[in-house]
């Protein structure tokens, strides 16, 4: 039977009763994106299932509507981007839950570091493991949508730098229904208005590609959404965090 | 400066004060929104263009301020509650929200009836009826999320992100609807932009506006006040004064 | 004034349906806003009294003070 | 060094029922201060918020004489906090847990003083299996790696004893003793029934619970 060992504890007793944290914010940063990296490709289904769950919604429209390749090619880009958004909602709401569950959340907003920076991190992994790709596949099912040609890396370009942006703003969402039994319907709830300049200015980009207009404006836009983004969501995120741990 | 709003964020004395004030918004409102009400339904003159149908102008854009300015208090209580905790803020925003919501109803319901003489049909993607549709579910989720907590702190505080984080939004998602209906639909007549209106149009509106935000006061106050009763049951002053109002 | 007849009021020009539905659902909701606030209060109110009568009715019975003493705590608390 | 948590005047309502009100508090270097009282009269509210998780409360804390708001910092990077949860992932090895408990407390990045840690909680042989494989007694192990590894004065433990067996029960009450007498300080709740020591005080909660159950 294993058991503590405390003699082990105190013959070794060279730790000190006090060390000043050393490693700054950026170590903890980086451990927590090793970590939840790991963690997601130990639990590969869960990168895997969004990534299906889009395929099978871009699936389901011309068995809905029509399989006329002219008419699929006008609703295309919306398409694509409505169901990347709708795929990458679904991926949200475990964020933040199992760190919740299993009482790592309150250790990371222990941590003598500085929370916005760590939850940033926790995004940035989702947004790798969801978001990108999310647009990486999205050019391969607008091929089954006969999305004209020269909008295929414009579709791509838009939905990762906007996903990005979904992700930290659902990440809001994500962290104040966190601390609740039944946050899924609800966090689409709260998460979904908030996402809807991102896909006017996304599905816009995509379709002055097809129309031959300049997608700078679009793209630039979209950049600056996720400037916004970037610099308050964290800030939110961490208070929101703050919150639902309280219970 | 400190004293005064430490001093109003006491329930007891905003209770005093708001029920010296409350008479007052309430008889505003009542006497600006029927004087409007007379003025733009029977003497304001028709519109050349609408004809007598450009009467709802006169519910639907009070609502729609009234919406809109609402929710921006709802994330200023929301603010004021967070940074320097005091609750009397969080009340009047829980108390406001469904407000808001009403008016936001108010404002679609009376913009979708506009458009069937205007357009033809009951509904149109129209930048202005699609931020109000926006804006509508704005307000449900964070009516929704107090809802949701069972600690009313936290639910407090959750409410309180949520605005902040819809206020910031707001403007952008109405600049990008705006953007979005001027691509697609190019050349549409907006019913309520218009060029200069003549005196005898606005002047009943401005009293609608002003009539409508008195009552957006009055019922604030009120329903604050009863939140007040709700929270503080417990309280001896509270008691003290249900032995008195019996 | 806008109009000749009462009718001519109530037709608003053909608009009449329009105008008046869009007038009346808004005067509705904000009847209605109104009453439920008033009836909030006073089922408030009334809640209220009732707990606070039911206190002293334990104060005065001589019985369980310790509970009352425990309320007075709170008040005395706030 | 210095090592003062101070309450003052603390009261906490969960529900429209005071948890506790009236609540001084002044623990110090050296001590072992457990909070006492039956279930639910918020022993584990009171340990959240004196380790600066809740904020839903009255009263002032001072974290060595100065207001907690203004040394959080310095309060943060002095405690360590086990919850109720272990915090251990399952996915993750026992290494790996700890690997990462190390940077977000800005530990140097050292792979013999986790092995050192584990073998010090009995779980040398452990170390490269999946937590999740290891029973609940081991996975809170894990987590009470931490207090080995992580080199932190106010030790804040909910439940620390929760599914650990009878000898490894002795040892961490030992391992807490040790601590205090080295100049650390404990706080913790536990069902479990602590030896007396001169380091150990008791304070008890829910006597407002108590009132009202007559």
């Amino acid at each position: 039977m294993p058991h503590f060992d405390s003699r082990l504890a105190q013959e070794q007793g060279d730790m000190p009763l006090f060390r000043e944290p050393e490693g700054g914010a950026g170590v903890a940063v980086r451990a927590t994106l090793k970590r939840d990296l790991v963690l997601l490709m130990r639990r590969r289904s869960e990168v895997l299932n969004p990534l299906v769950f889009f395929a099978l919604v871009i699936t389901l429209f011309p068995i809905g509507i029509s399989p006329d390749p002219e008419l699929l090619a006008i609703i295309a880009p919306g398409l694509l981007w409505v169901a990347a958004l709708l795929a990458a909602l679904l991926s949200l709401d475990s964020l933040f839950r199992s760190d919740f569950d299993d009482g790592s959340l309150e250790q990371l907003l222990l941590a003598p570091q500085p929370l916005p920076a760590l939850a940033l991190a926790k995004v940035a992994v989702h947004w790798l493991l969801t978001g990108l790709p999310l647009a990486l596949m999205a050019p391969l099912l607008g091929i089954m949508l006969s999305l004209p040609a020269g909008s295929y890396a414009v579709l791509a370009l838009s939905l990762a730098l906007g996903s990005a942006s979904l992700s930290l703003i659902g990440a809001i969402g994500a962290a104040l229904t966190v601390g609740l039994s039944r946050g899924g319907v609800l966090l689409s709830l709260l998460v979904l208005p908030l996402y809807i300049p991102v896909l006017i200015f996304g599905a816009g980009a995509v379709q002055a590609a097809i129309l031959g207009d300049g997608v700078s404006a679009h793209l630039a836009i979209l950049g600056a959404l996720l400037a916004v983004a970037l610099s308050l969501a964290p800030w939110a995120i961490a208070a929101s965090l703050r919150i639902s741990i309280n219970g | 400066m400190w004293a005064f709003i430490h001093k109003l964020g006491s329930p007891k004395w905003f209770y005093a004060i708001s029920a010296r004030l409350q008479p007052w918004f309430w008889v505003a409102a009542a006497v600006l929104i029927l004087v409007g009400s007379a003025w733009g339904l029977a003497f304001a003159p028709a519109d050349y263009q609408q004809g007598n149908s450009f009467r709802i102008i006169y519910v639907h854009v009070p609502a729609a301020f009234l919406a809109q300015s609402i929710f921006v208090s709802m994330a200023v209580a929301g603010f004021i509650f967070m940074v320097w905790k005091i609750k009397i803020a969080d009340m009047a925003a829980a108390m406001m929200a469904p407000l808001g919501a009403a008016m936001t109803f108010v404002a679609l319901f009376s913009g979708a009836v506009w458009g069937v003489p205007t357009w033809g049909t009951w509904w149109m993607w129209d930048a202005r009826l699609t931020s109000m549709l926006i804006l509508l579910f704005l307000y449900f989720g964070v009516i929704a999320l107090r809802g949701a907590f069972s600690s009313r702190d936290s639910a407090s505080r959750a409410a309180s992100v949520l605005a902040m984080v819809g206020v910031i939004n707001i403007p952008i998602i109405k600049y990008s609807v705006d953007w979005w209906y001027t691509l697609h639909q190019p050349a549409t007549f907006s019913v309520t932009s218009r060029p200069a209106m003549p005196m005898e149009m606005w002047a009943p509106l401005l009293i609608m506006v002003l009539g409508f935000y008195c009552f957006f006061i009055a019922l604030t106050l009120m329903r604050t006040r009863s939140e007040i009763l709700r929270r503080e049951s417990s309280k001896r002053w509270v008691r003290e004064l249900a032995g008195e109002v019996s | 004034m806008a109009f000749d007849s009462l009718s001519g009021f109530l037709a608003m020009g053909g608009h009449g349906v329009y105008v008046w539905a869009a007038w009346g659902v808004t005067a509705l909701l904000l009847l209605g806003v109104v009453l439920h606030a008033h009836a909030e209060r006073r089922a408030l109110l009334r809640h209220l009294r009732r707990r606070v009568r039911r206190e002293q009715h334990h104060g005065a019975s001589g019985g369980a003070t310790t509970p009352v003493s425990h309320q007075e705590g709170h008040a005395r608390e706030s | 060094m210095s090592l003062r948590l101070q309450a003052r005047k603390l009261a906490c309502e969960r529900d429209d029922r005071w948890l506790f009100r009236d609540l001084d508090l002044d623990i110090h270097a050296g001590e072992i201060v457990r909070v006492e009282g039956p279930n639910g009269s918020g022993k584990t509210t009171l340990l959240k918020i004196l380790s600066g998780q809740l904020a839903d409360f009255q009263g002032e804390l001072y974290w060595n004489d100065h207001p907690m708001r203004r040394t959080r910092q310095d309060f943060l990077a002095n405690l360590l906090y086990l919850g109720h949860s272990p915090g251990v992932k399952a996915a993750l090895t026992p290494l790996e847990n700890l690997a990462w408990y190390q940077a977000l407390a800005g530990e140097p990045d050292d792979e013999a003083a986790r092995f050192a840690a584990l073998a010090a909680v009995g779980l040398a042989g452990f170390e490269d299996l999946p937590a999740g494989q290891l029973s609940a007694g081991q996975q809170r192990r894990v987590a009470l790696a931490r207090l080995e590894l992580i080199p932190r004065p106010l030790w804040v433990l909910d439940e620390p004893f929760t599914a650990i067996d009878r000898e490894g029960v002795a040892d961490l009450e030992a391992r807490l003793v040790a601590h205090a007498r080295r100049g650390g300080c404990v706080l913790v709740t536990t069902h479990h029934e602590l030896a007396d020591s001169p380091a150990l005080r008791r304070v008890r909660l829910g006597q407002g619970a108590d009132d009202a159950a007559f």
